[in-house]
């Protein structure tokens, strides 16, 4: 009896939280399909293939990366330094494409896993916040490819015919390769997510970093890996633009941090940490980079009034995720 | 017994270490301001001049200006990234009034400064929106905001009595540095005089019990913010003036990390429940020596980058709080 | 007494920043036995725990392990936000053939496993909607399914109700028959004589007694505890309550109607000056949401409280204006602000009062602050002292410092005595005596059925958030209260009331 | 001609003589259609922010040509956002712009946009920034300043105003910026032959006002005997002014100030005699620009590289010269 009416309690509890549940979780996808609706009504463009192509390619880059930064979130962490990492490995994969494919590919994984190593080791090692952690990587890595293109001034240029710039450049039925790379990760980023015990890891250190450890969760070894995660995606998907633009430019990834961060939150992931999805990251790429979109298709609105409009639209998006939360 | 006593030897030595790291923890920052004025002392042509020190001073009082509000906003656990923004935003109002005079002008910029804040504080508070994600979206939008109310243009400034507040000085003291200096002892008593300031280190140090004890916590926490986007206000009045233009496109760009950087340096956590606001001022220093180090011994932009990153671990390593 | 050690620790040290919470201790469980380890708040006992699991590495000694050993920890040390099942399989997860983890095979087996300890919520949901006892119990079925030699309890009754104590007491009796040598902590006695073989008492760090229970009267295991003669403590019952109180005849606190769907519907509680009023019931009963209510910390659905017959806004500010407070249950996530000082955390709540224009007066708060500390004995070796720093229940008495500070006339206590050991609870039991005494009105709230038999004059009993009863003078027995709380219950520990009774 | 706005006033930016190198471009040599300026749709993608006169004098002079000659314009705004420039000009593709008027955020990079307007045979002109492209095949042709040539002119400058002797200090523009390496690169060069003149700082001021005027101030303090200043533009020329003031310097007397760009507000300094000379860099590129896509439309040969001619100011001319500065 007294079972039974613990059961009745929460099942009073439940579906009511089940509900808020999926709204929560359904809610920026229910937000992206309205927007996307709209879109192709309203702009007769948006939906052209050669847009929504494009709308995918742009949207890929930041997918490998904020996939990374939804590992760090959920682990209650953040990680800054992406967006100079990014651009860092992009200009790597530029220079070492002159050693051929695996050199492109290789030395900004490498380069870039290895400061994120090092976040993730002063992070969990020194008990520093990651944010100022992150932060002075930031700047570490744009110093470094300072002084690798020599304060800027050499852009190295990728040999149009290297099997390098196909990683970047080639399609299949007319969407670019990196979509497809962007589309693995995030499937593989949610199985090991949901699906590994190192996943399992993740959520744990986030939702209750004393409990995991005393869980028996190797958090400080969990943490080191979800930095240098995130860094080895941040130079992947640097590899991946330099592919594309065929040269590592350097005065890219200024500021791709916050949009990495806005679009992990836009997606559901808690920035507390101990909750999130992959599935959510993608579709916060997918609503931002269509909101930019259609911020093009209007054509005549002031540049300065887009990034108006990108704040107010975040600041609605998270107020309403707010709101369904309660 | 033998085994007793080296116990003994080793705890004290133990304890002796600990109060060495944990005297270094709480005045790490001073230490390494002091290592670094030596430094350019020894090494650094025409370092020890009246002049140059106005200049460090002056150069660092806008950004001391914002790191005490930060120093508060983080002491409550939170932290804001609008406050770049804010001071562009208080940059484009000023011309819009200054035909009404500097006043006017400086009184609607910072009209516009406690509303930005309140604003924050009231999604931080009410709404209840992590503060890295609701002061976000003002860091986005409110540059943007600024530059439609300045069209996007730069424009020169030419009012005397405005511009004398980024020129002028009292008894050789740059005003901007007397404002600044003036704030910092303001926002000291604030924190540790008076029942705000130790609602507000209360709220950072565990708000539900806070809560629980009846404390007004949005109050507090609007009240904060509120300060925060007031004093970023005023960092942007007078850099404007001292620009002698309304440049709100570049005004206080990135100011959100050099404040937070500085106050973290300066020993106050980002967990909360703690503001120090002379290591805040130190901080500040510290970062602004290292700046005017790296460029007066002409280092190539990549390196001083680099350094500029060691020095922030290296600061924070040391004043960090051990498990 | 055979001697097959599965666990041997030999000269154990450990410090903290210059604080010995272990010296130089030993300490062995045998294959199979139940060992208790007691001590007062801060004596040691889980520290001694982390560092037989590993978690603490001893600064000097030797730990021996004979078996996989497994724990559970004094608070819950799960993770709220992830599922009931992931948390009881974490870190050993069933998996499928592709080596991933098999959600379905891990919902069933978590919910099969689950049904064995009365639990039958939903798996796949947040354990943080759980109950707290519900999650204790979680906690206890990942400790037990893990396959162990030893398993480790510390203090893991200390937020169950009684039928979930006898379901954990059931459990342990079957993991002792399996042949699992268990150690035990808890801070209750009645529990200890019930099941443990072998007692350990540790007292500031040193191990003062290491030897079988049933030998050891229970009168002498707490004086081996705090260090006093037995005769100090004869003096004493098994809580520190007086008498009952002299009373006023009209209520200066009435609580009506009060609503909150789904955890509370229609409590109304009404107490007089100088009255002590009990709060009984199960675990989510809705004991706290009624306090919680009443100081206006819980949105309400509907209903009223006045205070001296006046209605008083339902906000804490307002409640507190007009004379309530209320110590929260929760001590660690309620209570103090660990990086303030224990005057900081004393004087939170009367700050305004304390100030002029809002500037605070250090000469007002350490005149009050040196009042508090002496007149609640708190154990501090300076008003400045970070509160993080004090023993659990010294940290207690910080917070009845804190509330009684504010002047208040009505003082809602929840769980005022969970987790601190015999000695400070005395004390904390002679304190609301004291204040009752005083004239104050007090709201009790215990899980402990002694403690509200023998501290209140009169218990509200709640059921499914709404009273089931009043119980006043005679009416206050065990088998009345029982009885209010649920009949069923009644049945099935009708003979453990007699148990209780034998082992006094 | 009167001019309209004030930025849209001062000559148009005109060929200089001989200056127009390479082979000729023909749209028999690319295959392109022919489109008649008039009524088209005419795409400008611009790359930075208009807070800076240069650029919002560059966007006046392509909106009002583009009235002018009965156009219809899309405009867009990466604001420095390289991946958004490819976007930008993209989705201009995608909604009917037959001709494209690009100012590239940087040298390289813009590979993809290029291709993209390949395959829809939509001629593209550069102008401001010169690409590392290939011309007549990725774009058409380039019309912009040679910046290194600016470099050297401002070098000319600087040894006739100082008289051949004196210690420099070099506000250099934003790292990884081309027209910082070629204003760099054509400075120093102008200047070799000059032992007099010694570079004895140089430090970024990211071709930001306030980041002039705070570097200048520490330089001003640390090297005292600093004679001369070359800012890679007037912004930062314009910072360095205020922070000699206030070390109470004579700027344009005892210490020499040269810049490139040629904004109003620096030509007004040299008249008031606190500024010593600047060199134009021409942002009315409107009339050349759509001049080439109606020649080019017509079938005639177009050069690969049109190098437009740009003025100087010193206090020779400041004065009267003013209303032809932006
Ligand atoms: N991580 C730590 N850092 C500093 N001091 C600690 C730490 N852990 C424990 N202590 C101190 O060590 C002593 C022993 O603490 P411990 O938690 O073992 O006591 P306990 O016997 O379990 O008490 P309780 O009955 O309250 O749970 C106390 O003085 C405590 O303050
Ligand atoms: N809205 C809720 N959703 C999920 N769980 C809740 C909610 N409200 C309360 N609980 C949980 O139910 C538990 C029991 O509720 P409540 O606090 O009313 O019980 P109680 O009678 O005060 O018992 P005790 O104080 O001994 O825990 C709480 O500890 C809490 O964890
Ligand atoms: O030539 C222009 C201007 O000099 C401007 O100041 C920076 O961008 C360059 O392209
Ligand atoms: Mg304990
Ligand atoms: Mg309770």
């Amino acid at each position: 009896m007294t079972v039974s009416e613990t059961s009745r309690q929460h099942g009073a509890v439940l579906p009511k939280a089940t509900r808020t549940k999926v709204l929560q979780r359904q809610g920026a996808a229910v937000a992206l399909v309205l927007m996307v609706a709209v879109s192709w009504l309203v702009f007769p463009r948006f939906g052209s293939l050669d847009n929504l192509r494009d709308l995918a390619l742009q949207g890929s880059f930041l997918v490998v990366i904020a996939i990374g930064m939804t590992f760090v979130i959920i682990t209650g962490g953040i990680d800054l330094s992406v967006g100079s990492l990014y651009a860092l490995g992009g200009v790597l994969a530029a220079w070492g494409s002159q050693y051929g494919f695996l050199a492109a590919l290789a030395l900004p994984l490498v380069v870039c896993g290895l400061i994120g190593l090092i976040n993730g080791l002063l992070i969990a090692r020194t008990n520093m916040a990651p944010f100022i952690v992150t932060l002075a990587s930031l700047l570490f890595a744009r110093g470094l490819l300072l002084a690798i293109t020599d304060e800027g001034a050499n852009t190295y240029q990728i040999p149009a015919d290297s099997a390098f710039v196909e990683l970047g450049r080639g399609t299949v039925f007319g969407f670019g390769y990196p979509i497809f790379v962007a589309a693995v990760l995030a499937v593989l980023g949610g199985m090991v997510l949901n699906r590994t015990n190192f996943g399992q890891n993740v959520f744990a250190t986030g939702g209750a970093e004393q409990s995991a450890v005393l869980l028996g969760v190797p958090v400080a070894k969990t943490k080191v890996l979800v930095y240098t995660m995130s860094g080895t995606l941040a130079g992947l998907a640097g590899a991946l633009t330099a592919a594309y633009l065929q040269s590592g430019v350097t005065v890219i990834g200024v500021g791709l941090e916050l949009d990495a961060i806005a679009v992990v939150v836009i997606g559901g992931t808690l920035l507390t940490g101990g909750m999130g999805t992959i599935l959510g990251t993608v579709i916060g790429v997918g609503l931002i980079k269509v909101i930019q979109n259609v911020i093009n298709q209007i054509g005549t609105l002031d540049s300065n009034y887009q990034s108006v409009v990108s704040g107010v639209f975040l600041l609605i998006v998270v107020v309403l995720q707010r709101i369904l939360r309660r | 017994m033998t085994q007793e006593t080296t116990q003994a030897a080793t705890r004290t030595a133990a304890s002796t270490t600990a109060a060495r790291t944990r005297w270094l923890q709480d005045n790490g920052v001073y230490v390494a301001v002091a290592v670094l004025l030596l430094f350019n002392a020894l090494f650094t042509a025409n370092f020890l001049t009246l002049g140059n020190f106005t200049t460090q001073l002056v150069q660092a009082a806008p950004v001391l200006i914002v790191a005490l509000g930060m120093a508060l906003v983080i002491g409550t656990e939170g932290v804001d990234l609008s406050v770049g923004a804010v001071m562009a935003l208080a940059a484009a109002v000023i011309p819009l009034y200054l035909g009404a005079g500097p006043l006017v002008a400086i009184v609607m910029a910072l009209v516009v400064g406690v509303l930005a804040g309140a604003f924050n504080g009231f999604l931080v508070a009410r709404v209840g929106i992590q503060p890295i994600v609701a002061t976000l979206a003002l860091l986005v939008g409110g540059r943007g905001l600024a530059l439609v109310i300045a069209d996007g243009q730069l424009v020169q400034l030419h009012d005397e009595t405005f511009l004398e507040l980024g020129t002028g000085d009292v008894a050789g003291i740059p005003i901007s540095v007397l404002i600044a200096g003036l704030l910092a002892l303001v926002v000291a008593g604030l924190t540790n005089r008076t029942t705000f300031g130790r609602q507000l280190v209360a709220i950072g140090g565990n708000r539900k019990a806070a809560t629980l004890a009846g404390l007004p916590v949005n109050r507090v926490l609007i009240g904060v913010y509120a300060i925060t986007g007031v004093l970023a206000a005023i960092a942007g009045v007078l850099a404007t003036s001292r620009l002698a233009a309304s440049d709100p496109a570049d005004m206080g760009l990135l100011m959100e990390l050099s404040a937070i950087t500085a106050v973290v340096v300066g020993g106050t956590p980002l967990t909360g429940g703690k503001v120090r606001v002379l290591g805040t001022v130190f901080g500040v220093i510290l970062m602004q020596l290292v700046r005017a180090t790296l460029i007066k011994h002409n280092l190539p932009d990549s390196i001083a980058q680099m350094i500029q990153a060691a020095i922030i671990i290296a600061a924070v390593y040391v004043a960090r709080e051990r498990r | 007494m055979p001697t097959d050690p599965v666990i041997e620790v030999a000269g154990v040290t450990k410090t903290f920043a210059g604080v010995r919470a272990l010296g130089d201790v030993d300490f062995t469980l045998q294959r199979g036995e139940i060992h208790a380890l007691v001590g007062e708040n801060g004596a040691g006992k889980s520290t001694l725990i982390k560092v037989l699991t590993g978690i603490h590495t001893p600064d000097a000694g030797s730990v021996t392990r004979n078996g996989h050993i497994s724990t559970i920890y004094q608070e819950v040390n799960l993770v709220p936000l992830m599922s009931v099942s992931a948390n009881l399989f974490l870190g050993r997860e069933p998996r499928n053939r592709f080596g991933l983890i098999d959600r379905a095979r891990r919902d069933a087996d978590a919910a099969e496993l689950l049904r064995g300890y009365g639990i039958t919520a939903d798996v796949s949901s947040p354990l943080g909607t759980l109950a707290v006892g519900e999650q204790q119990m979680v906690a206890l079925a990942r400790a037990v399914a893990a396959d162990a030699d030893v398993v480790i309890m510390d203090e893991p009754t200390s937020s169950l109700e009684p039928r979930e104590v006898e379901t954990l007491l059931g459990v342990v009796r079957k993991l002792h028959e399996a042949g699992i040598a268990i150690i035990y902590v808890s801070h209750r006695m009645d529990e200890l004589y019930r099941i443990c073989d072998t007692v350990t008492v540790l007292r500031d760090g040193v191990n003062v007694h290491s030897g079988p229970l049933e030998e050891l009267p229970r009168i002498e295991l707490v004086s081996l505890m705090l260090g006093r003669s037995v005769k100090e403590i004869e003096k004493h019952g098994t809580t520190a309550f007086g008498e009952g109180h002299q009373a006023d005849t009209q209520p200066v606190l009435e609580a009506r109607d009060l609503t909150s769907k789904p955890r509370i519907g229609g409590v109304g509680v009404s107490i007089r000056p100088g009255e002590v009023v009990g709060l009984a019931g199960l675990l989510g009963s809705g004991r706290t949401e009624t306090a919680k209510a009443i100081i206006g910390a819980l949105p309400l659905d509907r209903g009223t409280v006045l205070v001296a017959g006046k209605p008083v806004a339902h906000n804490v500010k307002a409640s507190m204006r007009a004379g309530i407070s209320m110590l929260a249950e929760d001590r660690k996530t309620e209570g103090i602000i660990p990086n303030l000082s224990v005057r900081e955390n004393i004087v939170l709540a009367a700050l305004p009062r304390l100030s002029r224009f809002g500037v605070t007066s250090r000469s007002r708060q350490d005149r009050i602050v040196d009042t508090f500390i002496k007149r609640l004995r708190i154990k501090v070796s300076s008003p400045e002292q970070k509160v993080a720093e004090l023993s659990g229940g010294n940290q207690q008495k910080v917070l009845l410092a804190r509330w009684l500070c504010t002047e208040p006339k009505i003082l809602l206590l929840d769980e005022p005595t969970r987790g601190i050991d015999v000695g400070a609870k005395a004390e904390v039991q002679e304190l609301i005596d004291e204040l009752a005494g005083e004239g104050l009105a007090v709201l009790l709230i215990s899980s402990e059925l002694d403690e509200l038999l023998d501290g209140a004059d009169r218990l509200v009993v709640l059921r499914d958030g709404s009273v089931a009863g009043e119980l006043e003078g005679d009416q206050l027995t065990r088998e009345h209260v029982l009885a209010a709380i649920a009949a069923e219950v009644m049945d099935d520990s009708g003979d453990h009331a007699g148990s209780h009774q034998d082992s006094r | 001609e009167t001019p309209t706005t004030a930025t849209s006033g001062g000559p148009a930016a005109s060929a200089a003589q001989n200056q127009s190198a390479g082979p000729g471009c023909a749209r028999s040599t690319t295959g392109y259609p022919q489109v008649d300026v008039k009524g088209a749709v005419v795409g400008f993608s611009q790359s930075e922010k208009e807070a800076n006169p240069f650029r919002t004098a560059e966007t006046a002079s392509i909106r009002d040509e583009a009235a002018k000659r009965g156009a219809e314009l899309l405009y867009t705004n990466a604001q420095s956002d390289l991946n958004k420039q490819i976007s930008d000009i993209k989705s201009m593709i995608d909604r009917g712009a037959k001709l494209l008027i690009v100012a590239p955020l940087n040298s390289d990079g813009l590979q993809p946009a290029f291709d993209a307007a390949k395959a829809k045979q939509v001629p593209v002109i550069t102008i401001d920034r010169k690409v590392t492209s290939k011309p007549c095949t990725d774009y058409l042709t380039f019309i912009g300043s040679d910046f290194v040539e600016q470099g050297k002119r401002a070098a000319q400058q600087m040894i006739k105003a100082t008289g051949g002797t004196g210690k420099v200090a070099i506000l250099l523009g934003a790292s990884g910026n081309n027209v910082t390496v070629d204003r760099t690169k054509g400075f120093k060069d102008g200047i070799a032959g000059t032992p007099g003149l010694t570079v004895v700082a140089e430090q970024t001021g990211e071709f930001d006002r306030s980041k002039g005027q705070a570097v200048m101030e520490q330089l001003i303090q640390s090297n005292p005997d600093i004679t001369a200043v070359y800012a890679e533009n007037d912004e930062m020329g314009i910072g360095a002014v205020t922070a000699l003031k206030a070390a109470g310097k004579q700027p344009g007397k005892d210490i020499k100030i040269v810049s490139v760009d040629g904004t109003r507000n620096a030509v007004q300094l040299i008249a008031d005699g606190s500024y010593t000379a600047v060199v134009e860099s021409n942002p009315r590129f409107g009339p050349l620009a759509f001049d080439t896509l109606e020649k080019f439309g017509k079938g005639d040969e177009i050069p690969q590289n049109i190098v437009i001619s740009d003025d100087e100011y010193d206090s020779a001319n400041a004065a009267q010269k003013l209303g032809n500065a932006y």
